[in-house]
């Protein structure tokens, strides 16, 4: 298949045994392959572990807590030398991840954190809380401070999805003229943000801005924008940085997104992982926060799939 | 114990199924209660049994007035019913069937399965049908299964028991069985009451004569006292001569046949259902095939229809082989079956009366891309008028008819698919004398058309009486053929069961 | 010693026969009744729910559920079901992004037009369609676990032909003179989405299959009484697989309206659709056992929980109310049918008893 | 003219019979070679797949299925189909979390001890399931569609009750006297995970249930033939109404295993999981229209599920190739079945044929 944006990243479609057999297996478990997100991390972080010699095994949970514990079982069954997980829910996570790091498996969460700290061996993640601050900030200067405008939440049993929400209220509240006039969740997901951004309109057109917790939300908000004829007079801002987002962005359908470095995430834990193996140490704090960064018309260009060029 | 019912109405939908019956069973006696079909018998008897409630008037056991709530209550007090329809459970065991809801426990509250055989071979052994209580009842011959239902009742030690049709497909011995248990049932002060569309075997046991006629009771007499032709006038109000046409054959072309036809039975497959049989049947002639059940003739017909395939062996329609066509290339070709199970094969209850009649020929119907809906009208009318259908119109549901207008409405299907062959599996069976009339009528008018007709039956006199020539079947094997007139009664017995008694002497 | 029951003298029982029968016909349209009570509930509560362009924006909503219900209603009807159809909705817009990104033809790359992608794409539903069929008309599996498992393996499919990355950008390229695919999506011919237009061109073709063809008659034939169908020489494998094929079209033309609206295919889209689809069609009053069942019911069906979707949306009661709100609804709409049956048989047997009371 | 068929004597009859039956019971198994195939292939293929641990723990993931599927060969036994018992299972971990951290009780919060808690949870599941039994007894209301429609009320009811949260620590707090869920998930008496005893135990008393107990006859019976078991004086709608009740209390137990294995509670927990316990009835042979299964069958149908998701996972073979192969595992081990029984008909009428060729 030719991939499309989400697929760009030069995937390593060396077998799962290639390397030096020294090197062990290598769990990484992700939600699910169908945001572009969620596979740039998982293919940076197959690439880099097998750069380093591991054997890999790539599986997701689709948010099912219950499937992430059998998959961990699977791990441990395997005698995995670490686990990458970007988890499938805060407080859901927190005993499947015990159970690994008895069975001697580590694990190191990217991408979302849980409850609980002490137990895995890192948690790198977006700073949601800044990039969601960053993203409305720029939210707020295009609609000059005032004007009606829809927020799109996240799946609500991700923490990310708060996290991101309480970033656009931290800075959105102190601008009493931007009213926001809806907010409904629509689980991450495209199909289900147009529809209800669709609805949305019909209940009032006098929309200025459209703030979303992800891109795929912020796209499906574009597509009924667009059929709306309402796209030119309408501000939108997502969060990812995928590159169709981006794409968006330099079209001027999008005004921004806030890219979360999920390539840089996911490599970073894998060679936390390789230090952690050899020597039994991350030498780095349990949580760890990249920034993200904003991505607006003037510096696209500048960015690839989910990282700097 | 006496039960009664008094002044009882009952009401489905739109019919009036008995209006203000009164009706009484006494003790130590049988009852035969006759009627067409659709009178109202069974819907009395369900009445009796507590299956269904009336819609006015109550039932009295000894004298006192009942509700009874459910065919539980009923058997509860002493009454039991074998019904029309077998109602057993083809994936139970035949004890298990025996016992459904009365199961017998062990004192840990489980079934318990010994005593449970023992009594089933008990109760077999007195029906003297010697077959292992572990069968699953699906594994059985109908006629089985029928004696499996009447075990069952005996079973219960009722006080009155109902047979609504309990013979419809038994061999004569086995129903010489059942007379022989009624006998000794009555004898113990049992009532039963017996219903029977073999008027004949009915008046045999009876003790007394009950007659409905349009859910109301018309006649009452001592079994003595009357005899079959009474009986049809009070049913129907015609003589029973009427009932078999007379036939003079004018034969054209050989238009069927078949040469060394071998079958395998569908449901036990190691079994032969027809084994190397051969017939013919011409233009303008009405063949008859009679047999015992179970002897093959509904996979007869049904691999000439293209339903089953056969083993081995070939089919010709007017000399022309049909080979491995199947149903639909058939009927195109002038070949088509009335099926002996009318609900289960023949009619679409969910559609009217007009699109059940044009089902087969639609696409005799089609202008373009769509059915022709004038041409379709024109020709249901003329179908229902044809059969002799009594409806109220074309569009009425097919499940307010009576039985025998059902029968002829799958009838008037097949004859508008225009056939040169007409197979008709049993088209009397379950159907009151008035419409067996008319149904042999018209296979007769049909084959004076230069039809050929070949139909099966299970009823002695009809086989005597009705086709220009008769065929035997015994085991799947043709055992006889015989011209109208050359055999007598006795005759037919001896040969259909003849070929079965010597073998198994053997 | 004796009770009768009440017997109410002969007008009076009459009249109320015929005040039934009236009733009857009212309830007969129990599925206009729901979404009657549906539209004046949001009516009241929200000023924007019955605008024009509101109700045109949720009838294209509609129109997504209504194209696969209108399939499933075939098969239903036939007395099957047809788990597959999300997953047909998934790799439909699959393969419209494969081909819109162009084919690799012996070196070359070439783009197909549009109309090809289009027939492609329900070509590749009616395959999977067509799989159904067999492996429930050839190989006997039961309909639900037949199209249960290809619910799985076409959703693979799509997975694997997409490496489960969305298709971004299906607008194409006039310089490859592949683009219009999105006006299948955005496209108002006459003021109306094309989806709209879509959905009636369905219904009027399915409207006509069942009402004037043979083969319609076929199909409610087989679906009443399979063996009886087959005696009357109705070719029932045919009308079995062909239902599967078209249940298999409808889902895959849903796939590319959707895939169109967005510009966009995601191979996860269309994630249990078959259970909205199989709630329209009993919604609007088809048995699941075959033989009963109407295209007008059907999207009647369609409406009742599209706009009780968007209605409470509109007025922003809380996801999870949606979910609980849905199901109550599914369960209310098929028990006023129960309650209909009910009432019509006790006033059929009302009517009876006056009738007779009149002639004796 | 006359010619007569070879008859059976009885000795060849029974015989006939005896040799049916054994064919039979080696087809039974047919589950069970789907199961061996699966074992010896991924034996072959890897090396951690044979080890005692890993299949402990691949029998524990069975384990969850296998209550749920427990459950839902009675519902199927009947006749009928549960889609509520994976919103069930989201629910029973809400209930449970909701009470594990305190009941508000008139100003002071009490902590009900475990066993408290257990037994609420599984009524709560039995309360769905009394729901779903009335629903189809009472108002004559499709299976499919009522646990349809519960399927939406119950997930709603469990993303209300917890506001969509996930209900962190269920470990309990030894001040409070309400420790020891966690066992639930992670005890293992005589070496075995607890919810693998748990299978044992629900197996061994369904399997009581349906082969000692008047209760199971009339199952089968209603499942056979309703109006037959009816007339006979089966109490069908009790009967129908247990079922559901049953296998809402197992799709409870279910939810309580999967949230003591976490020690947390998510009310999304087991969407889907309806479609792998019908799965596991179906390919265990159990037919969907009744009357017709078993329970060592249903066991080795979740072990073919389970072991084959566990496997694809240990081969590291991908999410994508992991679905299609799962819908066709389903179709084939199917698929297996009517190649059997197509078998057996065959083979006998050909040894029929045979036979009768030999003696005349
Ligand atoms: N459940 C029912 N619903 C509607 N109508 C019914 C029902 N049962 C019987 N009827 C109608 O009541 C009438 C009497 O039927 P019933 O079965 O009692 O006749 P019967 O004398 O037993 O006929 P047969 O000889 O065919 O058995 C018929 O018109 C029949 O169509
Ligand atoms: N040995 C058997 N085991 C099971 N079922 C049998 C057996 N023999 C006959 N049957 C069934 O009993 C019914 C009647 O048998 P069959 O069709 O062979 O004979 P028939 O002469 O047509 O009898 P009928 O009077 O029923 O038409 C059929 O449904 C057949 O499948
Ligand atoms: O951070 C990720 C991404 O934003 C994705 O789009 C949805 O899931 C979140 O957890
Ligand atoms: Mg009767
Ligand atoms: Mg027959």
């Amino acid at each position: 298949a030719c991939g499309g944006g989400g697929g760009e990243q030069p995937a390593t479609s060396a077998s799962a045994s290639s390397g030096s057999a020294a090197g062990g297996l290598i769990a990484i478990i992700t939600p699910s392959h169908d945001n572009p997100f969620f596979k740039a991390e998982a293919d940076a972080a197959k690439a880099q572990a097998e750069k380093l010699g591991y054997q890999t095994s790539v599986a997701s949970h689709d948010d099912d807590p219950n499937k992430q514990s059998e998959l961990i079982d699977a791990a441990i069954s395997r005698q995995a030398k670490a686990i990458i997980l970007d988890n499938a829910g805060a407080d859901a996570s927190i005993g499947p991840v015990r159970k690994a790091t008895e069975g001697g498996v580590p694990v190191f969460l990217i991408d979302r954190e849980i409850n609980a700290t002490g137990i895995a061996k890192a948690q790198i993640v977006s700073n949601n809380s800044q990039g969601a601050q960053a993203a409305a900030q720029s939210f707020v200067e295009a609609m000059k401070s005032k004007g009606n405008y829809v927020e799109l939440v996240g799946k609500e049993s991700d923490t990310n999805a708060s996290v991101r929400s309480k970033g656009f209220a931290d800075v959105i509240s102190q601008y009493p003229d931007l009213k926001q006039v809806a907010k409904e969740s629509a689980n991450w997901d495209q199909q289900e943000a147009f529809t209800k951004m669709e609805t949305i309109i019909q209940k009032n057109r006098d929309i200025q801005g459209v703030i979303a917790g992800n891109d795929t939300m912020a796209l499906g908000a574009v597509a009924a924008l667009k059929a709306a004829n309402l796209l030119d007079k309408v501000t939108v801002v997502g969060f990812d940085g995928s590159p169709d987002a981006i794409a968006a962005v330099k079209a001027g359908e999008m005004h921004a997104t806030a890219l979360q470095p999920a390539a840089l995430g996911a490599t970073s834990a894998v060679d936390q992982a390789d230090q952690f193996i050899r020597t039994g140490k991350t030498g780095k704090e349990e949580k760890q926060s990249i920034d993200c960064e904003l991505v607006t018309k003037d510096n696209a260009d500048e960015f690839g799939v989910f990282a700097r060029k | 114990m006496e039960l009664r019912a008094r002044e009882v109405t009952k009401v489905y939908g739109g019919t009036h199924a008995l209006k203000g019956v009164d009706f009484a069973v006494a003790p130590g006696r049988v009852t035969a209660l006759f009627g067409e079909n659709g009178a109202g018998k069974s819907t009395l008897m369900k009445i009796l049994a507590g299956i269904e409630q009336p819609t006015t008037g109550h039932v009295e056991l000894d004298g006192r007035p009942v509700r009874l709530h459910s065919s539980r209550h009923a058997a509860d007090l002493g009454i039991a019913i074998i019904h029309q329809e077998l109602s057993l459970c083809q994936n139970l065991s035949i004890t298990d069937n025996l016992f459904l809801a009365r199961e017998l426990r062990t004192g840990l509250g489980a079934v318990d399965r010994a005593a449970q055989r023992a009594a089933t071979r008990a109760v077999l052994d007195r029906l003297e049908e010697h077959v292992d209580p572990d069968l699953l009842v699906g594994e059985l011959r109908l006629g089985q299964q029928q004696l499996v239902e009447i075990a069952r009742a005996l079973l219960q030690d009722a006080r009155v028991l109902i047979m609504d049709e309990p013979t419809s497909a038994l061999t004569a011995p086995e129903v010489e069985v059942l007379f022989r248990v009624i006998r000794e049932l009555t004898a113990a002060g049992v009532a039963v009451v017996y219903i029977s569309h073999h008027l004949d075997e009915a008046l045999d046991i009876a003790d007394d004569v009950v007659v409905l006629r349009d859910g109301t009771l018309v006649a009452t007499a001592r079994a003595g006292e009357v005899d079959i032709r009474w009986i049809v006038e009070q049913m129907v109000g015609r003589d029973q001569d009427a009932l078999f046409p007379t036939h003079d054959p004018v034969l054209g072309q050989a238009a069927l046949t078949v040469r060394e036809l071998t079958v395998a039975d569908p449901a036990t497959p190691d079994r032969l259902a027809v084994d190397g049989l051969s017939l013919e049947v011409r233009e303008g002639e009405i063949v008859g095939v009679y047999g015992l059940m179970g002897s093959g003739r509904t996979e007869l017909l049904e691999t000439l229809a293209g339903r089953l395939r056969p083993a081995s062996g070939e089919v010709l329609l007017a000399g022309a082989p049909l080979g491995g066509s199947g149903i639909r290339e058939r009927i195109a070709r002038g070949l088509v079956l009335v099926p002996e199970d009318r609900q289960r094969d023949g009619l679409v209850q969910t559609m009217s009366v007009g699109q059940n009649l044009s089902l087969a020929a639609l696409g005799s119907y089609v202008r373009g891309l769509f059915v022709s809906e004038p041409r379709e009208r024109a020709a249901v009318a003329r179908a229902i008028t044809d059969v002799t259908v009594k409806t109220s119109g074309a569009q009425a549901a097919i499940g307010s008819l009576s039985g025998g207008n059902q029968q002829k409405v799958i009838i008037g299907k097949a004859l508008l698919t225009r056939p040169r062959v007409l197979l008709l599996d049993e088209p009397s069976r379950g159907v009151d004398v008035g419409a067996k009339a008319d149904i042999f009528e018209l296979m007769a008018a049909q084959a004076r058309r230069g039809l050929a007709v070949l139909f099966t039956t299970s009823d002695a006199e009809e086989a005597l009486h009705i086709p220009d020539r008769l065929l035997v079947l015994a085991r799947g094997a043709l055992v006889g053929e015989f011209p109208r007139g050359e055999l007598t009664r006795e005759e037919l017995m001896r040969v259909s069961d003849g070929g079965t008694a010597q073998e198994g002497a053997s | 010693m004796t009770t009768t029951a009440t017997s109410a003298p002969p007008e009076r029982a009459a009249a109320r026969a015929r005040r039934l029968s009236v009733l009857n016909i009212a309830f007969e349209l129990r599925a206009f009744i729901a979404l009657a009570v549906l539209i004046v509930i949001f009516g009241l509560l929200s000023d924007s729910f019955l605008t024009v362009p509101n109700l045109i924006t949720m009838t294209k909503h509609v129109a997504i559920n209504a194209v696969i219900a209108l399939g499933m209603l075939l098969v239903i009807l036939k007395g099957g079901i047809d788990l597959s159809v999300g997953s047909i909705v998934g790799l439909s817009g699959v393969v419209a992004g494969e081909l819109l990104g162009g084919l690799h033809v012996g070196g070359v790359i070439a783009y197909p037009p549009v109309w090809v992608v289009i027939v492609l794409c329900v070509t590749a539903g009616m395959a999977v369609g067509a799989v159904n069929g067999v492996l429930v008309t050839r190989f006997n599996v039961a309909p639900f676990i037949a199209t249960l498992g290809m619910l799985y393996v076409a959703r693979g499919a799509a997975l694997l032909v997409s490496d489960g990355a969305t298709y971004p950008n299906l607008a194409g390229n006039p310089a490859l003179g592949n683009t219009g695919f999105g006006l299948l999506g955005s496209g108002r011919p006459l003021g109306l989405p094309t989806s709209i237009w879509i959905m009636i061109a369905l219904a009027v073709a399915v409207t006509l299959l069942l009402a004037k063809s043979p083969f319609g008659r076929w199909l409610y034939a087989t679906g009443g009484n399979e063996r009886a169908a087959d005696l009357s020489g109705v070719p029932i494998r045919r009308v079995k697989t062909i239902v599967y094929v078209i249940s298999g079209a409808c889902a895959a033309v849903a796939g590319l309206i959707i895939a169109s609206e967005l510009t966009s295919a995601a191979p996860q889209a269309g994630e249990t659709y078959e259970l909205n689809a199989i709630a329209a069609v009993v919604i609007g009053g088809a048995a699941l056992s075959g033989g009963r069942g109407t295209v007008r019911g059907t999207l009647v069906g369609a409406f009742v929980i599209g706009f009780l979707a968007d209605g409470l949306v509109i007025l922003g009661v809380s996801t999870f109310w949606q979910i609980l709100i849905k199901g109550a609804v599914i369960i209310l709409a098929v028990l006023l049918d129960q309650g209909q049956q009910r009432f019509k048989r006790r006033g059929a047997a009302a009517a009876a008893v006056a009738a007779t009371r009149h002639h004796d």
